[in-house]
């Protein structure tokens, strides 16, 4: 019998719950025996499961420099998320993966001046990348990273951003949040306006995840900037049951999003059919 | 070239039982359905089973794994089952296209072993359609039914069945029975599959043409405003997907059963309102959307992810089982252009 | 042998749509053969007169498209009714399941509709079905013509009709029908006089053979739930598959329960099965009880009135008494 | 498990008001039923929806039991007039499928018949026990 089965998880150990935001924890995963579970590349997925519960697709939120653990950041929002928030150090989950084509680090974007914008949630997919580019510090160009949430409480990551990201040489972090607030001495808006007010030349590779509505506006900002959509990424996602193209449901016309997705370019993206 | 005669036919299955677990097709309140050989079974006249042989490789519901919970531990079980070598006989071509097709998704990288285990042990034998029906339009994707393929293919003509082996496989398993078969000339068999042929062309929907679709066709086909009137009356039941070889979309789900929980793979359908439902939201939201889904996934994402190759063997199921008789190939004529007028 | 004709049809959809009565008309379309007709709404005479066709094979039951189609437009749509159908469109009204005001029904007779799959099994390779005298001549591929006669070739629930008589209706077309004597329950008493042992043989052969794909449920007039229980992820019974025996059957007898008291009989559950198992047998156990129990009741006979189920007197019978009594006295 | 040491698995579904006294006035009296009755409260007996009867078949029980008021006692009036029906139509169906009988029962038990509650429940239990596991309702995958 052929023992490699891609459906059969393993098990991970819930090593560390942080608190990031009212409905954002970010989850540490160790296998058993105190190891990483498998390797990956920035912006691949893993699929994570609670036996009775559901088995969900998240992105991996540490970077693959990390060699000692692997976090997801993830937001409340459906049953096994619920879960997941309830969970506490030590409960046993299983995992599965790394899934997708993941961002080309190695390749297109090295050398590059890179612009990572998020909204929300959406720094969970881009920390990956970010702390990447910071552990090779030297084979990429300047980096901004254009972060906005609801609120300061919203913001994901807040205190890595302040204390690592912010004290690096090189990297330019803008923060935003959507209301002006107490103790918010930083800038209020949307994030697509406040890209446009930033006016980044376009000599860079662009990065964009949020939500849908997010990276449309900006989008069509950082076009409006004169960028090309060659040079702007972005990932995907849908929903997912197999993570390995079999299942049959995350297409978005002949691409599947678990297999020739997440990341995709945006010009790619104008290939597909409007179903997503 | 191996022969038994037809009268005959309980002798060679007896003969394949004593080596491994044979099914074939035997007539039900269902019309026909694949069931294991027992002595008595008599091989179905029917052209088709009532749903595909699909089942053999990739079964409605298939266990995957369990799970031992205890306290904040979770133990994984493989739970898969040891497949010995099985033979299914009576395979037509449209359904041994259809592995074909179904390879590409289950043994393409990374391999699902649930299906690969099944498939490698798996004999099968064909049976060319001496009265291909109304509903077959194997021929609109190149399929041969006088030559259905397979490990060994069969030919029913003049009193006889006619064997041949196609694959190594095939030869080993006809060596196995030999016993039971006489050798005998090609002629007959020829012949007719020379007449099959002929019936094949002059079938209602021989004239059938996919030269319309194809990979790369999505911006010609996806905003087409047919779609809306195709699918209106769709019911969204599974009724289509469930009885077409080629569909094989999956779920997984798990189930608590007070003493664990077990992991299962089930049948899914593009065709239900939850299959694309997450926990944010649904971004297939009309039944025009997953209608849609289906036939472009058939006739054109498929074959533009596999060589060309469509997701149809013409079988002609949906076209007898649809309860609003809305088929791939109303679709096809209709996106199509032609004939309608 | 009362038919109306597809002329008839086309004429009277003509007058309504340029009457402006009517801004549409749900029909069916012709297919590939003669017997694959698709339900399809028709917007103007030209498309009715190309593509309107009416025989013996438009066997669907309109009522339920009218949740649907009540939806799209402000104007009335055109909906053909068999004397069966009326009676699940007077169960929806009940149900305040379609607006009554946005519907104009012309009742047509009917003589009964063929069931295909019983002309395939009497038929191979079909291509043409037509009427002649009372029966049925079936061209085929190979074997020339196959002559059937109504009885072999109509579905099983028009062999046992109930009535020919429309429930409902703005207009009619040909003479109305009366409510039949029907042996309807005949198989249900056959069912009744087994053993136990043979009886949970009986429908674990029927059964097992579900492949739940809800075609049953998706068709059934009674099933117009917006959300179905299968189908709620949390109701702790949601299920895609028949996992194990046991799922085939309580999906069977819930959805025969939910609908007691409320199914009209139609019979559209048993013709959509793919697998041939005879739902309707199980709708009507509960229709035998129910006259059995509490009194002769025909759902959708009337608008409005109160189904069984939600009804109750106080010298209702005991379960104890009512289990093995399924015989009931059929008035 | 050879039949005398068969242990049949009951479920009794058991109205807040009155039954579910009744099974406390029986427990107040010293009256004896078997540990293997599991109650469930439900706030009437027509909260018993025949998914839980089945679904209660299907994850091992043996036996379905519902009990209420007494018809004209429902607290709610008339709770128990719909439950009569359902129930007739319900156990009857079952029947008419081949399952045996004697596996589901409706009793009317009123919070002061202590005494009746008991002896309901051992009658029952008797039934079942005669009968044998459940294996017409069974779920497969919930078994050992």
């Amino acid at each position: 019998m052929n023992n490699q089965e891609p459906l059969i998880p393993k098990v991970g150990t819930i090593t560390d719950v942080r608190i990031d935001t009212p409905d954002v924890k970010t989850f540490r995963v160790l296998t058993p025996d105190g190891k990483k579970a498998f390797d990956h590349k920035p912006g691949q997925c893993a699929m994570l499961s609670i036996p009775g519960v559901g088995e969900a697709m998240f992105s991996i939120t540490s970077s693959p420099t990390n060699t000692e653990y692997m976090e997801f950041s993830i937001k409340k929002c459906g049953c096994v998320t619920e879960w997941l928030h309830q969970a506490e150090v030590g409960q046993q989950i299983t995992i599965r993966g790394p899934y997708g084509k993941p961002f080309p680090v190695d390749t297109v974007f090295k050398g590059q001046d890179m612009l990572f914008i998020a909204g929300g949630i959406g720094l969970a997919p881009l920390r990956s990348v970010i702390n990447y580019c910071r552990h090779y510090r030297d084979q990429y160009g300047k980096i901004d990273i254009v972060y906005g949430s609801r609120s300061k409480d919203d913001l994901v990551d807040y205190k890595e951003i302040i204390d690592e990201w912010c004290n690096d040489d090189g990297i330019n972090v803008h923060l935003t949040i959507d209301n002006p607030q107490e103790g918010w001495d930083g800038h209020v808006g949307f994030v697509p306006n406040y890209v446009k007010e930033l006016g980044f030349s376009t000599d860079k590779t662009a990065i964009l995840c949020g939500p849908p509505i997010m990276i449309k506006f900006t989008l069509q900002g950082l076009q409006d900037l004169g960028f090309e959509k060659t040079q702007i990424y972005t990932t995907m996602e849908l929903k997912m049951k197999c993570g390995v193209g079999k299942c049959g449901r995350c297409n978005i016309g002949a691409k599947y999003v678990c297999k020739d997705g997440p990341v995709f370019r945006c010009d790619e993206i104008d290939e597909l059919p409007d179903e997503y | 070239m191996r022969k038994i005669s037809l009268d005959s036919l309980a002798a060679f299955f007896e003969a394949v039982s004593a080596n491994m677990p044979l099914y074939l097709p035997v007539d039900g309140k269902e019309g026909a359905s694949y069931k294991k050989w027992e002595p008595g079974a008599t091989y179905s006249k029917a052209l088709n089973t009532n749903k595909s042989a699909k089942d053999f490789f990739f079964p409605q519901v298939e266990n995957m794994m369990a799970f031992k919970t205890e306290g904040k531990n979770i133990e994984v079980l493989d739970i898969r089952e040891d497949v010995g070598p099985f033979a299914i006989f009576g395979v037509r071509a449209c359904d041994a296209k259809s592995f074909s097709i179904l390879d590409r998704v289950f043994l393409s990288d990374p391999v699902d072993s649930f299906y690969k285990n099944r498939r490698d042990n798996a004999v099968i034998i064909t049976v060319a359609c001496s009265r291909p029906l109304e509903t077959c339009f194997c021929k609109a994707f190149g399929i041969d039914a006088a030559a259905p393929g397979g490990d060994v293919e069969c030919v029913m003509a003049e009193g006889n069945v006619y064997l041949e082996a196609k694959t190594e496989k095939g030869e080993a398993f006809l060596k196995q029975v030999e016993a039971a078969t006489e050798a005998a000339d090609a002629k007959a068999a020829e012949a007719e599959q020379a007449k099959i042929r002929e019936r094949i062309e002059k079938l209602p929907l021989a004239s059938l043409s996919t030269d319309r679709f194809g990979g790369g066709k999505t911006k010609e086909y996806f905003d087409s405003p047919l779609w809306e009137e195709l699918s209106a009356n769709c019911l969204g039941c599974g009724t289509c997907t469930f009885v077409c070889p080629t569909c094989q979309c999956y779920d997984i789900k798990d189930y608590n059963t007070g003493k664990g929980v077990q992991r299962f793979r089930c049948w899914d359908s593009c065709m239900y309102s939850d299959f694309t439902k997450m926990a944010h939201g649904n971004i297939r939201n009309s039944q025009k959307e997953r209608f849609r889904q289906r036939f472009m996934h058939k006739l054109v994402y498929f074959p533009e992810n596999n060589d060309e190759i469509f997701g149809c063997v013409g079988c002609g199921r949906c076209l007898a089982k649809c309860p609003i008789s809305m088929n791939i190939v109303k679709v096809m004529k209709t996106l199509g252009g032609a004939e309608r007028e | 042998m009362q038919r109306v004709t597809r002329d008839a049809l086309v004429k009277k959809a003509t007058e309504l749509l340029s009457a402006g009565t009517v801004d549409r008309v749900l029909g069916w379309r012709a297919g590939e053969f003669s017997y694959d007709v698709t339900p399809y709404v028709f917007s103007n005479a030209e498309a009715l007169e190309k593509d309107f066709v009416f025989d013996d094979f438009c066997g669907a039951n309109f009522s339920k498209y009218l949740i649907k189609e009540c939806g799209k437009s402000e104007g009335k749509v055109l909906v053909f009714l068999k004397p069966c159908d009326t009676y699940s469109f007077n169960q929806l009204q009940t149900e305040h399941r379609f607006d009554r005001e946005k519907v104009y029904a012309v009742g047509i007779p009917c003589e009964g509709m063929v069931d295909i799959t019983k002309i395939r099994e009497k038929a191979e390779g079909i291509s043409s079905v037509e009427v002649e005298d009372s029966g049925y001549v079936v061209k085929t591929l190979y074997d020339g013509d196959v002559k059937l006669t109504a009885e072999e070739a109509l579905a099983e629930r028009c062999l046992s009709c109930k009535s020919k008589k429309h429930v409902a209706y703005d207009e009619l077309l040909g003479e109305e029908g009366e409510v039949l004597d029907s042996n309807r329950f005949s198989e249900v008493e056959k069912l009744e006089a087994m053993t136990p042992d043979e009886r949970f043989a009986f429908w674990k052969g029927e059964l097992s053979r579900c492949i739940r794909c809800n075609a049953c449920r998706d068709v059934c007039p009674a099933c117009s739930c917006e959300k179905c229980v299968f189908d709620n992820p949390k109701s702790g019974v949601e299920n895609k598959a028949i996992a194990d025996s046991f799922e085939e059957k309580m999906f069977h007898i819930i959805r025969a329960f939910h609908v007691a008291g409320r199914c009209t009989d139609c019979g559209e559950c048993s013709r959509v099965c793919p697998q041939n198992i005879p739902l309707h047998l199980l709708n009507r156990k509960f229709i035998k009880d129910i006259n059995g129990f509490y009194g002769e009741y025909q759902a959708g006979e009337e608008v409005g009135s109160r189904a069984p189920l939600v009804n109750y007197t106080t010298e209702d019978l005991e379960p104890s008494e009512a289990v093995g009594k399924g015989d009931g006295e059929n008035a | 498990m050879s039949m005398n040491e068969f242990k049949p698995k009951i479920v009794a579904f058991c109205c807040n008001w009155c039954s579910y006294a009744g099974a406390d006035l029986a427990g107040n009296n010293r009256l004896n039923y078997p540990a293997d009755v599991k109650i469930i409260r439900v706030p009437c007996s027509c909260r018993v929806n025949p998914m839980f009867i089945l679904r209660a078949f299907q994850k091992g029980a043996d036996g379905v039991i519902i009990c209420g008021c007494h018809p004209g006692d429902c607290h709610y009036t008339s709770g128990n007039y719909y439950t009569r029906r359902r129930m007739a139509l319900l156990f009857s169906m079952l029947d008419y499928l081949g399952i045996e009988r004697e596996r589901t029962r409706l009793e009317w038990v009123s919070a002061a018949e202590g005494a009746k509650f008991s002896q309901t429940m051992n009658e029952f239990v008797e039934a079942v026990t005669a009968l044998g596991e459940n294996k017409r309702l069974e779920d497969l995958r919930c078994k050992e």
